[in-house]
């Protein structure tokens, strides 16, 4: 069985082509198109498709070899017109570029072979060093990108696609939120209040910053406006109206 | 095998080894006899030494090691010193990865996303002045968000955080749009 | 310094370095120019080679790193048992080689050569750090240009890009001009 070579040996067109050239120890520069043609299309007739991407790129090649046989069966009506191209010529050019680096490719498996088999040792460890000295990472960019599909694959792995980091972050501030939501009420309830009112039934110190950064967002989103008379005196925190007045 | 040979497989191996190496484990690998292994480490051991070189040969209770020279300590430390001076340890140099490629972003975000506690990476590389306070999160608390500094494209050589190498999708498999 | 103790304090550092080592670096620990520190190199690589050691002197892009020698891989196997580090896929190695010497090169251009897809042969050359992103092509959407990194002449036992066997030239060289 000369052709039980299967497809995803080849690592597209151009090698199935080239494959079929060297079968067939035909000339590079006067490739039977018609001949070669047939057996490339005999190729993929005996294929199953797994990955479209890979087997419309075999498909486009099919085509164009088709297109190069009508042309050379045409009877040239240009032929009389200056010099005549092959039509054979951009495929024959694409296919030379391309066996250069195939061939290139065969020496540097050779190389890998060889130098895979050189083993290098870890650094030794040494004292303890002077942790003042200016500050020069020894990483680049590319270990910087690396660290980060590092994280990020990880992170993914971990929770999967819908994990929503500002979930966790709201989550956390739950009680600001609530303090919001409650001076908001009082706002709305009464339309004015002190400070200190507001901070006396607070149990915790963590509580008045809560309450006291509650304000803050308050006065920020234009709710509320807060004014003291003086130095220490207590903060009077009001209401504004819809035209943003007091 | 010419002596040889079988010296410089004794070399390639405990080079590559690190560790000690037993006088057995030799043998066994150059399928010899401990007799006729010995004089050759003790020749080897002699060379090195005769010929001061970089390296020398050590043994204990049957069991060989290549270590540097104790003479030439100084020159290795130098060697070493800005190397090791220059480190980012990985739980830094994956937080400034983070920070970089998502800025500006909280703590949380990045704690988020390493799946541990981040404030002492995230304290060092302010200190190394590689990522700065740029601005405040817009919602409840305020929280802080990071970014890259002046010094840290000057480190990385770059001229713009623009410059980073884009990461490709595949190379996460998935990328993660819903982080902002 | 005799030459002989200036090889020796190289063959400590780069002993215990582990890690390739710049010429800039071996210079300033031993206080020398590079002209007078590059051809003790190059007598310390003749030297190793020459009496086929079991390690040898190997050089990427003026930096430096000791390497056991491929042949007696067989017999360190055995002592040490490496993991088994595997080989580029045909996909990736004929992308990296159309790279190599086509350098800086986008992934429109490898694809025109190769004929096929090459974005995830791509990705796997980059985390392998055998490519990196060197420029990019001033025209639209600013495509990236692809170069090989340090590492990849290393990988390759090359001591730089000039070094890639001249297989290109044996090849017809008239059609060099179609792919840019």
């Amino acid at each position: 069985m000369p052709y039980s070579v299967k497809l995803e040996v080849f690592e597209g067109p151009f090698d199935l082509l080239f494959h079929l050239i060297e079968k067939n120890e035909v000339d590079i520069y006067d490739i039977p198109i018609a001949d070669i043609t047939r057996q490339y299309l005999e190729y993929l007739d005996e294929l199953r498709f797994f990955d479209i991407e890979v087997a419309s790129e075999f498909l486009v090649m099919a085509a164009t070899l088709l297109h190069i046989k009508s042309k050379m069966l045409l009877p040239g009506k240009e032929k009389a017109e200056q010099e005549e191209v092959d039509p054979r010529q951009q495929l024959v050019e694409r296919l030379i570029e391309y066996k250069k680096y195939k061939d290139v490719t065969g020496e540097l498996r050779k190389r890998e072979e060889v130098c895979q088999k050189r083993l290098f040792r870890e650094p030794f460890p040494l004292g303890d060093y002077d942790a003042h000295d200016p500050f020069v990472p020894d990483v680049d960019v590319s270990d910087l990108c690396n660290a980060f599909v590092q994280a990020m694959r990880r992170y993914i792995n971990l929770y999967n696609d819908d994990y929503n980091l500002r979930k966790s972050l709201e989550k956390e501030r739950i009680s600001l939120t609530d303090r919001i939501n409650h001076i908001k009420n009082i706002m709305r309830r009464v339309g004015r209040i002190s400070f200190k009112g507001l901070v006396e039934g607070c149990a915790t110190r963590a509580n008045v910053v809560v309450t006291f950064l509650a304000l803050l967002e308050l006065v920020k989103g234009r709710k509320i406006v807060i004014e003291q008379a003086f130095n220490f005196a207590d903060i009077i925190i009001q209401k504004r109206d819809s035209k943003g007045r007091k | 095998m010419e002596d040889r040979e079988i010296k410089s497989i004794i070399e390639a191996g405990l080079f590559a080894a690190g560790d000690p190496v037993s006088l057995k484990d030799l043998c066994s690998v150059l399928d010899m006899d401990q007799k006729d292994v010995l004089p050759l480490l003790k020749e080897m051991k002699d060379w090195y030494n005769y010929e001061r070189r970089g390296i020398q040969l050590i043994e204990a209770e049957g069991h060989y090691q290549f270590s540097t020279r104790p003479e030439y300590y100084e020159y290795i430390q130098k060697l070493h010193t800005p190397q090791r001076r220059q480190g980012l340890s990985q739980a830094a140099l994956e937080t400034l990865a983070i920070i970089a490629y998502k800025q500006p972003i909280t703590r949380a975000e990045v704690e988020a996303i390493r799946g541990v506690q981040s404030d002492t990476a995230i304290s060092t590389l302010i200190e190394k002045r590689l990522i700065q306070e740029v601005d405040r999160l817009d919602t409840v608390g305020r929280p802080i968000l990071y970014g890259t500094t002046i010094d840290f494209l000057k480190y990385f050589g770059l001229s713009s955080v623009k410059e980073l190498p884009d990461i490709l999708e595949k190379q996460i498999s998935y990328l993660d749009e819903n982080t902002r």
